[in-house]
């Protein structure tokens, strides 16, 4: 999984992922302290994630392992939110 | 399936549990002329492989299950399907 | 899933039998902030009806094939949804007219 | 598979259901002679490896195999501890 931070939302009319009220928000990647890089994707939201949360996200086929997900066209899913990384013994993000 | 050349092994007891003594190689993917390109990883040998050897490589999780005859909750991607001994071109 | 302006279309009369009668687009991927183009493009098979100059996003890999359009057929690269807009940060960077 | 090293812990208390009591690593991934490439990534720990350890791990949809429950949208784990590592020198 990647680590990223919710920036944004992305509102559509036509959409066709064969669900209906599907929450796709915007994420900026992140480094594991928390830092943006300016590189974003779209990712659908599962858990109810606020704006400014890192997240875990997950890529690819696995994303449509979940019951919500499953058979759908997604690719990039955000499976968590992080309270806490250490590195090192020594704590470089908290939320 | 990919062309790699082995350059490297990796000697491991804590693993999967699956794993076993299987062996696991370092493989560098390479073109048909034999020059290196993009990232190296990691592949379970089938063949007897031995670094500096030019493989094929099989980058699928089910046919890889296969050919180890493994169940479908054995956790592998890579393998090392066979020795290249000649490419024309 | 990956935001882009269609730029065009890509026709071809000559292609698999498998993917006939299906809308190709060709795609530029975009900085969500600037709208800028990256010059960075992927030609998609279109689900939605997208037209030239829309902001979309694709879906990539093998979950490009579950929409009703490109199910079962052999793709890498679906267009799933025109985005109507984008807000970053608490302000719009996009709102389609 | 691809080479790694364990950089310190994730932890996350609202995740996807089938994520519940799995261990999260941070990991930084290597190339062949331990120069780190690329960002660090979160991956699913079942081998009970610590910060600092070299390991190799699984990506992708084989990754989530680590795990009984086949319905898991889990695309890195980490599948061995690296003991030792023989790279062929450079000609």
């Amino acid at each position: 999984m990647i680590l990223g931070k919710v920036v944004g939302t992305i509102v559509c009319s036509t959409i066709k992922d064969g669900s209906k009220g599907s929450r796709y928000l915007l994420i900026d990647k992140t480094d594991q302290y928390g830092k943006k890089k300016g590189d974003y994707l779209v990712a659908l939201d599962i858990i109810g994630v606020a704006n400014d949360e890192l997240v875990m996200v997950t890529e690819g086929s696995p994303s449509r392992e979940t019951l919500q997900t499953i058979n759908k066209p997604v690719d990039a899913l955000i499976v968590g939110i992080v309270d806490l990384i250490d590195e090192n013994d020594s704590v470089i993000y908290r939320k | 399936m990919i062309l790699g050349k082995i350059i490297g092994n990796v000697v491991s007891t804590v693993t999967e549990a699956a794993y076993g003594s299987r062996k696991i190689l370092i493989v560098q993917p390479i073109s048909p002329s034999g020059s290196a390109k993009g990232q190296s990883f990691l592949a379970i040998d089938t063949v007897q492989a031995g670094i500096g050897d030019t493989v094929l490589v099989l980058e699928e999780g089910g046919s890889a299950r296969m050919i180890l005859g493994e169940p479908q909750t054995f956790t592998i991607k890579a393998i090392i399907a066979g020795i290249v001994d000649q490419i024309t071109m | 899933m990956i935001l882009a302006r269609v730029v065009g279309t890509v026709v071809s009369s000559h292609k698999a039998s498998k993917i006939e009668g299906i809308r190709f687009l060709l795609l530029e991927k975009i900085d969500p902030v600037t709208m800028k183009g990256k010059n960075d493009f992927v030609v998609s098979m279109d689900s939605v009806g997208a037209g030239t100059g829309e902001i979309v996003f694709f879906v990539s890999g093998s979950s490009a094939r579950f929409t009703d359009v490109t199910e079962g057929k052999p793709t890498d690269s679906a267009i799933i949804a025109i985005v109507d807009n984008i807000e970053k940060d608490g302000s719009f960077t996009y709102q389609k007219d | 598979m691809k080479l790694g090293k364990v950089t310190g812990r994730v932890v996350s208390t609202v995740k996807v259901d089938s994520f519940e009591g799995i261990k999260l690593m941070l990991v930084q991934p290597l190339d062949e002679k331990l120069v780190p490439h690329g960002d660090p990534i979160v991956a699913f720990d079942t081998i009970q490896a610590g910060v600092g350890d070299l390991i190799y791990y699984e990506t992708s949809k084989e990754a989530g195999r680590v795990l009984e429950t086949t319905m898991n949208p889990c695309d890195a784990a980490i599948v061995g501890i690296v003991d030792n590592l023989e790279v062929e020198d450079e000609k």
